[in-house]
């Protein structure tokens, strides 16, 4: 069931192809939606030229959060960039730490650990769990349902108390480091796992029943910023968001990394690709990462280095190379373009978010002919998040 | 990899192929057969998926590398095909029109490296920065710290001692 | 009919009492909906220094005379609604200044505050604002559109328009209320109170994530305290008109604050688990669900 | 949209009835968990100061600055970090490179203040209240970012190197080096113990990045004796290295035999002539005695373009480098190519020319602007205990000399040697050497006064020299050579119980009930050399002013003689780099005084 | 310092115009001139009375509502602080979402220029008495974005800030320490920022224009 709005109010396009819009007739208003706005991801905003209460056009604005890393790495050494890279994505900080420590191991030639690959999986999966959690929150939020964001943000927080337990800090965790991971897992963290694991559950049960079994909250979204699954790659759409169009992409079965081949699981695919099936994609592969960390902890090596033998940081230099490394986040396909030069430093980095083209092109293109109402609900269906789109 | 290279070569001509990794390798190839390489890839080749689009600058050299790296999802692998560009003035053929998402890559490499994509949407604009004057930042020769240092002022008081002058002057005053 | 003079001092008494029960009743429900998301909440006392905390604010800029009148208007309307309604029936005292036709008089009350507000909003300039009050006057339209048949019903059925005269037909045991005597007229005008209480699924007029905060936008410092003391008073004082109407009033002040906790528990219930809808689905909703039942509770009658 | 839609949202209610889950006061009930990376702690005491923190910070959150409890001595600069916590981002990289594990993490975290400038604290010195928390990050048990385990050194194995003279260690090959070289963290706290102040952070950075050319560059700034430093230094460097700590000091004098071995003569001499003045100055100084102390002053004299003659008594300049230290150890022509350079700066070095005898220090003093005293320690001191005068008790440094001359005298089947330094260990070595030539079989003991822990021979010197057959012997002290009819036979010692009073005093303390012979057909002393300062005459031996049988020198190494200056092992005690130092400050002090003077003409 | 690149070129609706007033009159516009913020505010004296004051003081020390503008990375720990973990409601903290009701700004971490530029906006739109809480190393000395060329390194130099939280970042417990510190200054009376700015405005602007070239921003909203 796709959204069909009425086009009859349409402007007529200029003959550059731009939109004729006279905003001294009245007949339009330019609104601005953030960066100070409760209905946006983060900080970042959304122009919109509205006609009533229909959106004819969205402009996104990003940059509020642009702090320069990849110019910031160029004057770093290979190991003080690694604190560095967790700060591109706040929710979901452990893929920068991945992909950058995979892309410098891959040039520098290091051989990780065994124990360190599983150890990064589980890292990655309770990331993932965090990130939509939090999603999941905001996603009930953005159409007003708040209890659901008090319910996940609370078991987020059982998680974060789990990530601080293993790495020694709630956000920002640092712990996968270029040749393997800072430390093993504490004693009894299995147990305390397993009880955040059950909690995540039986509250993912409540959310069920509580925003997916719900009348209004089908009527707002089934049927709202429908993705044709034809323009999934024109656009770039990766994730959740490529398969709840039923393009069933996920970096972790086609390009498999550390222990993903050793792992039982099928990636989670939806059809309608609507934010309704957006959103239970997501729920859905929460729930698989649920099972894959249950899966990692039972056949997880318990001894053993967590570390490759790191030649002297302070003074590291890695030979002429350039790489790409990918992984499966939350959002999409997040990865690392990485250009060593032989020197001590990167020559250069590129992040490739997944919000940057979902925020952008994608959301632009979606934003056309949406209630000004459901313009908070669709940018969080595409889970974005800013910081990664400007770094 | 090299099947497909040795398929393109006989299309385009294009420089050596680095496998870096079995699913990833790049290949360079000259200004003007971009677009078509692109096209026939997409087309042809299956790579349908755009991944990034990003540019290197070799400052030693006088060159940008852009790289354009394609993602066949079907067959699972990656070719990083290259641009040299000279540095100055810097310039390339848009191709917002065979992917959408490109526009947002060229209008950010526009703003961060000054490189022209004459004829993509809004590339003329602001994107992430705003009323910038100075160098691209992204640019070698330009030097974050020192700005930095000009601009936001660091908080005063602050002062190191090399350890080895700092135990020369106390252990051997006299000789310093 | 002379008027008592004394009923002024009266009246003012009723209001102290209803402000005060309506900030502590605003923060026990916060309090309540706070459990279900498995916090605590707000302690009761809360309103009170936030009241003190906007009086005591040193700036408020003005953007016009519509400006400052905004919060007035939305107060007397708060004010005026509790006035002209029989607060505790059968008392002298608290039965403030409530005349044959009060009931009309009474929706009119409804209505001037959102008018007032929605004059000052416009004035204040910001988009935002603008389109809450358009979306508050539609919703407004729509929510009371079934409210104003129930009453038609109800005046229809006891046939008065003082609602004094309208609870005293209630009196005499719970099978005489109107929640028994005229269900679908209750059934009608209850589905309007959750869309003028301001909570999901009918939040479409504050609707944070989409349009800040809407009307109030730009108002702050003493203007906001106005309008918070408003917003104590206004629920409790249309509450009371649905207990009067529906729920055969209140002879006593316990069983008042009983009454009206739980008439105002019935919006957070729904509220607290739904989302919000669209303006346009909320109207529709109305149109749908709601006024048939009015229309069929003026038929039955 | 079922009726299901509609009344599933209401089962959140049931929460009503569920405890929240608030924290009740998460001011207080919330300790970061064990591993919490929080506020640093420093353990001042164990900080060296080597400001690594500092180099791997990547916020530049650190400075290193002086504090007032802490004094600065050799390897501890007297610095601390101190942290600014408006740039920290506690990613703990500090802690983990941290090369004493003084720095680590409590696990507090809420630090509130108005002041933006209260937020910079020198941890451990600054106190606040989680000084002493037991939580919080520390290094993980073997997580190390710089190496730990120096790079094992080839060497000939025992049983090869036992009959010959060929030279032990085999230095590091390019990978090795590399690998050693890697482990520094050029924290240049070494620099300030080496005498010389030698670059070492620097050489060594130079072997990283394979430009040896600038390796031996930097070596020739501060030392012209790098093939034997590179050999035979007694490294004080390495007892300072911030690496010690928690592992094995990086290989400083390997590393600088490293660089040296790479680049060829030839081109040594042209980096080390960089800088030369050709112009004659016109000055002349005297050198008496080609040691290092000499040598050195003599080339840097010469590089500044002043006439240097260098008086030599032995047959080879070198001094102790040549006559005290055996081949195995540092090949003679190694030692050549040192004093190659030297001479191709101009200096001119006449041996067997013994002042004294072949020409007068009058005499020197007329033809010469300045002379400089570095004649070493040449005498070998005795123990006078009963028997010493037997022609079979000899001293080490003879029968070292005589070694070197390539004299293969018989040597005993037994010996024993008295003394516990390394000089006692070269003869030990080299005379165990010769038995396994001449007998096929080892007799050397060594008695040594001091406790196995105390001796003052090198570690490495003592295994080394156990490996090769020696026996060593300590906390033992001579009592009388045995003679039986005029034949020595063998020492009788005593159990040394104590070597020092307690006021440091050298005063040993024996145990005369307990007494061992020990058979020996040569016995040698190998407890102290003197200096020979009879040729300087009468007048001038009491115009000088002396100190405990030495001249006394000020700091710039002058005598209380203008024209004179001194140096070396006489004036300063036995150490290589140590004279090397005393050489560079002798010329530099020499060249002040130029500076003032016009040359004299002769 | 100057660079060499050439500067590009003013955006239409940027440059200078004149118009035409309804009643006739011609006046000229300047958009890159910021008419909002050039208004200087005024300064606000105490209520007259101490013990009203007191009263004032400890009203707004216990109802501290946060503008809801999360400018950096912090803002992800802001949510824990509102939810059932660390419930911040009952300490009498709140969101809103319009600086006009808002009395509390947190600097939640660092703040690239273009941001820096709303969050003036912003912070000039709140009433007095106002407050600013600065999270985070970023704050008060750069943080880990000290050499960054889009980033301030310093906060004091642009808003009177009244409490800093050190931390990168720093957890909930630790704003709430903050928060506790920021109550106690306002009881005291000692919380002034918003006269402060208006003492010191042409010293704040001073440093605003050094760092902010376009002032070129909707009209609302921020």
């Amino acid at each position: 069931m796709a959204y069909q709005p009425d086009r009859s109010q349409y402007p007529s396009r200029k003959p550059d192809g731009s939109l004729d819009i006279d905003l001294s007739s009245g007949k339009y208003l330019k609104l601005w939606q953030g960066p100070q706005h409760p209905g946006i991801t983060g900080n970042m905003s959304v122009e919109l030229t509205v006609c009533g209460d229909e959106v004819i056009e969205g402009k996104t604005h990003v940059g509020y959060l642009h702090r320069g890393f990849e110019k910031l790495m160029e004057r770093r050494t290979f190991i003080q960039c690694f604190p560095i890279v967790c700060r591109i994505c706040v929710p979901e900080p452990d893929f920068n730490e991945y992909c950058y420590a995979a892309a410098v191991e891959e040039l520098a030639g290091l051989e990780v650990p065994e124990r360190a690959d599983w150890i990064r999986t589980l890292i990655l999966e309770m990331g993932r769990i965090n990130s939509y959690l939090m999603y999941l929150g905001g996603q009930a939020g953005a159409l007003g349902q708040g209890v659901i964001g008090q319910w996940t943000t609370y078991v987020r927080d059982l998680m974060l108390d789990r990530f601080e337990e293993l790495s020694g800090a709630r956000i920002y965790h640092m712990f996968i480091m270029p040749g393997g991971v800072r430390d093993g897992l504490p004693d009894g963290f299995d147990q305390r796992m397993e009880e955040t694991l059950r909690e995540i559950e039986s509250t993912l049960a409540d959310v069920k029943d509580v925003m997916f079994t719900n009348a209004v909250f089908k009527k707002r979204t089934v049927g709202l910023g429908y993705i044709d699954p034809a323009i999934v790659d024109q656009y770039g759409v990766t994730g959740p968001t490529a398969r709840a169009a039923g393009v069933a992409k996920d970096v972790r079965r086609d390009q498999p990394y550390l222990v993903y081949p050793q792992l039982d699981f099928e990636p989670v695919v939806g059809q309608d690709s609507d934010v309704f099936a957006r959103a239970d994609v997501r729920r859905r592969d929460l729930l698989m990462s649920v099972d894959l960390i249950r899966q990692i902890l039972a056949r997880m090596p318990r001894s053993g280095a967590v570390m490759a033998p790191l030649p002297n940081v302070l003074h590291w230099k890695i030979p002429f190379g350039e790489t790409y490394i990918r992984g499966e986040c939350s959002r999409g396909e997040y990865g690392y373009y990485l250009v060593t030069d032989g020197s001590g430093y990167p020559r250069r980095v590129n992040v490739r978010g997944p919000s940057y083209t979902h925020a952008m092109a994608l959301l632009e293109r979606l934003i056309v002919n949406c209630n000004i109402s459901d313009v908070a609900a669709l940018m969080v269906s595409l889970h974005t998040y800013p910081p990664e789109i400007e770094r | 990899m090299r099947d497909l290279y040795d398929r393109l070569k006989t299309a385009f001509p294009l420089g050596e192929l680095t496998e870096q990794r079995p699913d990833l390798a790049f290949v360079t190839v000259a200004k003007e057969q971009l677009r078509s390489l692109l096209l026939h890839l997409r087309d042809q080749e299956g790579f349908t998926h755009l991944v990034l689009l990003t540019a290197v600058d070799w400052l030693e050299e006088g060159n940008f590398q852009l790289t354009y790296l394609m993602n066949n999802r079907l067959a699972c692998r990656d070719l990083g095909v290259r641009v040299m560009l000279p540095r100055d003035p810097a310039s390339m053929d848009s191709i917002h029109d065979l992917w959408p998402t490109a526009a947002t890559y060229q209008r950010e490499l526009r703003e961060m490296f000054g490189i022209d994509f004459p004829g993509s949407p809004r590339v003329d604009e602001d994107f992430i920065l705003e009323g910038w004057i100075r160098t691209p930042p992204y640019r070698r020769d330009f030097d974050t710290l020192k700005f930095s240092d000009e601009v936001f002022a660091p908080r005063p008081g602050r002062a190191s001692s090399d350890p080895t002058e700092f135990m020369k002057q106390q252990l051997y005053p006299d000789k310093t | 009919m002379s008027f008592e003079w004394i009923k002024i001092p009266y009246a003012l008494l009723t209001l102290f009492i209803v402000a005060n029960y309506g900030f502590l009743l605003t923060a026990v429900m916060a309090k309540i909906a706070a459990r279900v998301g498995r916090r605590h909440g707000i302690p009761v006392w809360q309103n009170y220094v936030d009241l003190i905390k906007n009086y005591g604010l040193r700036s408020s800029i003005t953007h016009g005379v519509m400006f400052y009148l905004g919060p007035v208007f939305r107060l007397t309307g708060g004010v005026g609604l509790l006035m002209f309604v029989p607060t505790i029936y059968g008392t002298e005292m608290f039965s403030n200044m409530s005349f044959a036709g009060d009931l009309i008089l009474a929706l009119y009350f409804v209505f001037f505050g959102s008018l007032g507000m929605a004059l000052g909003a416009g004035e204040s300039g910001h988009p935002h604002s603008a389109i809450g009050v358009t979306r508050g006057l539609s919703q407004v339209t729509a929510a009371e559109l079934p409210f104003a048949l129930a009453v038609y019903a109800v005046a229809v059925q006891y046939q008065t328009l003082s609602v004094t005269e309208i609870v005293a037909a209630q009196q005499g045991g719970i099978l005489h209320w109107t929640l028994f005597s005229n269900p679908l007229a209750v059934a009608a005008a209850m589905l309007s109170f959750l869309g003028t209480m301001m909570r999901p699924p009918f939040d479409v007029v504050l609707a944070p994530q989409e349009i800040p905060i809407g009307p109030p936008t730009e108002y702050h410092s003493s203007y906001l305290a106005l309008m918070q003391t408003n917003r104590a008073i206004f629920p409790i004082a249309k509450i009371v008109i649905y207990m009067n109407l529906f729920f055969g009033g209140a002879a006593s002040w316990p069983v008042f604050f009983l009454k009206v906790f739980l008439i105002y528990l019935v919006s957070v219930i729904v509220g607290v688990v739904f989302p919000r809808f669209r303006v346009e689905q909320s109207i529709r909703w109305f149109l749908i669900w709601a006024v048939p039942l009015g229309i069929a509770a003026i038929l039955m009658v | 949209m079922s009726l299901s839609d509609v009344l599933s949202p209401f089962s959140a209610w049931k929460n009503l009835f569920r405890d929240p889950v608030t924290i009740p006061d998460p001011l207080n009930d919330r300790p970061g968990a064990p591993r919490y990376r929080g506020f640093h702690q420093n353990d001042i005491e164990k900080c060296i100061g080597c400001g690594t923190c500092e180099a791997i910070c990547q916020n530049a959150a650190i400075d290193m600055v002086a504090v007032a409890e802490i004094a600065t001595k050799p390897g501890d600069s007297g610095l601390r970090p101190r942290i600014d916590y408006g740039r920290c981002c506690w990613c703990a990289l500090c802690v983990d490179v941290c090369m004493t594990s003084s720095l680590s993490m409590s696990n507090e975290y809420k630090w509130v203040d108005h002041d933006p400038d209260a937020f910079c604290f020198i941890p451990g010195v600054d106190l606040k209240h989680w000084d002493s928390s037991e939580l919080g990050y520390r290094r993980p048990e073997g997580h190390r970012l710089t190496g730990i385990e120096r790079v094992a050194m080839g060497e000939l194995e025992p049983e090869v190197r036992a009959d010959s003279f060929v030279e032990i260690v085999a230095g590091y090959d390019l990978e090795q080096a590399k690998l050693e070289a890697d482990r520094c963290v050029s924290c240049g706290l070494c620099v300030a113990t080496c005498p010389t102040h030698m670059a070492v952070p620097e050489y060594i950075a130079t072997i990283r990045d394979g430009d040896y050319e600038q390796g031996v560059r930097l070596l020739y700034q501060t030392n012209p004796f790098s093939n034997v430093c590179g050999r035979v230094c007694t490294h004080r460097c390495e007892t300072s290295c911030a690496a010690r700590h928690e592992g094995d000091p990086i290989a400083i004098r390997w590393l600088k035999r490293h660089i040296i071995d790479q680049v060829t003569h030839d081109r040594i001499k042209q980096i080390a002539a960089e800088g030369r003045v050709s112009k004659p100055s016109g000055h002349q100084v005297a050198i008496i005695g080609a040691g290092p102390a000499g040598l050195t002053a003599a080339f840097d004299l010469a590089k500044a373009g002043h006439g240097v003659t260098v008086f030599e008594a032995l047959p080879a300049p070198g001094g102790m480098m040549r006559y005290g230290i055996p081949e195995y150890r540092l090949p003679y022509d190694k030692l050549d190519e040192d004093v190659d350079v030297i001479r191709s700066m101009g200096v001119e070095i006449r041996c067997n020319t013994r002042v004294g005898e072949d020409i007068s220090i009058d005499q020197l003093r007329e033809q010469h602007d300045t002379v400089l005293l570095s004649i070493g320690l040449h005498q070998g001191r005795s123990t006078r205990i009963p028997g010493s005068e037997h022609e079979d008790v000899v001293s080490a440094v003879e029968l070292l000399r005589r070694i070197t001359f390539g004299e293969r005298f018989d040597v005993p089947t037994t010996v024993a040697v008295i003394g516990g330094g390394n000089v006692a260990m070269d003869i030990a070595r080299s005379l165990a050497r010769m038995q396994r030539q001449q007998h096929g079989q080892v007799g050397v003991t060594l008695v040594a006064l001091e406790a196995e822990d105390l001796m003052l021979a090198d570690r490495e010197e003592i295994d080394e020299a156990r490996e090769e057959g020696v026996v060593i012997i300590p906390s033992r002290g001579p009592r009388q050579c045995l003679i039986e009819r005029d034949a020595l036979t063998g020492l009788e010692t005593v159990h040394c119980v104590s070597v020092f009073d307690d006021q440091g005093r050298f005063a040993p303390n024996y145990d005369d009930s307990d007494i061992q012979i020990h058979d020996a057909g040569l016995i040698v002393e190998a407890i102290g050399q003197a200096a020979d300062h009879a040729f300087l005459g009468e007048s001038l031996t009491e115009a000088l002013e002396w100190e405990r049988n030495r001249i006394r020198i000020d700091a710039d190494g002058r005598t209380s003689e203008s024209w004179l200056w001194a140096a070396g092992d006489a004036v300063q005690g036995p150490d290589v780099i140590t004279a090397v130092a005393a050489g560079h400050r002798i010329a530099a002090s020499m060249m002040e005084a130029f500076a003032g003077t016009s040359a004299q003409t002769h | 310092m100057k660079d060499d690149f050439p500067t590009p070129p003013v955006r239409d609706e940027l440059k200078k115009r004149v118009v035409e007033t309804p009643d006739g009159q011609t006046i000229e516009i300047d958009p890159l001139r910021d008419y909002y913020c050039q208004s200087a505010p005024t300064v606000m004296p105490a209520a007259y009375s101490k013990i009203v004051e007191g009263l004032f003081n400890w009203a707004r020390a216990e109802s501290l509502w946060i503008l809801g503008f999360g400018t950096g990375c912090g803002a992800i720990e802001m949510r824990p602080l509102m939810t059932p973990r660390f419930d911040a409601y009952r300490y009498g903290i709140q969101w809103r979402p319009t600086p006009r009701q808002s009395n509390l700004f947190v600097i939640s971490g660092y703040l690239s220029v273009k941001t820096l530029k709303r969050v003036i906006r912003s912070y000039e739109q709140m009433p007095n008495p106002k407050y600013v809480v600065g999270l985070g190393s970023c704050t008060i000395n750069g943080g880990m974005y000290f050499d960054s060329y889009n980033t301030i390194t310093r906060l004091d130099q642009y808003l009177p800030v009244d409490v800093y939280i050190a931390g990168c970042m720093p957890r909930p417990e630790a704003l709430l320490a903050g928060f506790e510190e920021l109550k106690r200054i306002i009881r005291a009376g000692k919380a002034e920022g918003a006269n402060q700015y208006a003492e010191q405005f042409d010293w704040y602007k001073a440093n605003q224009k050094r760092v902010i070239h376009d002032w070129d921003m909707p009209d609302y909203n921020w």
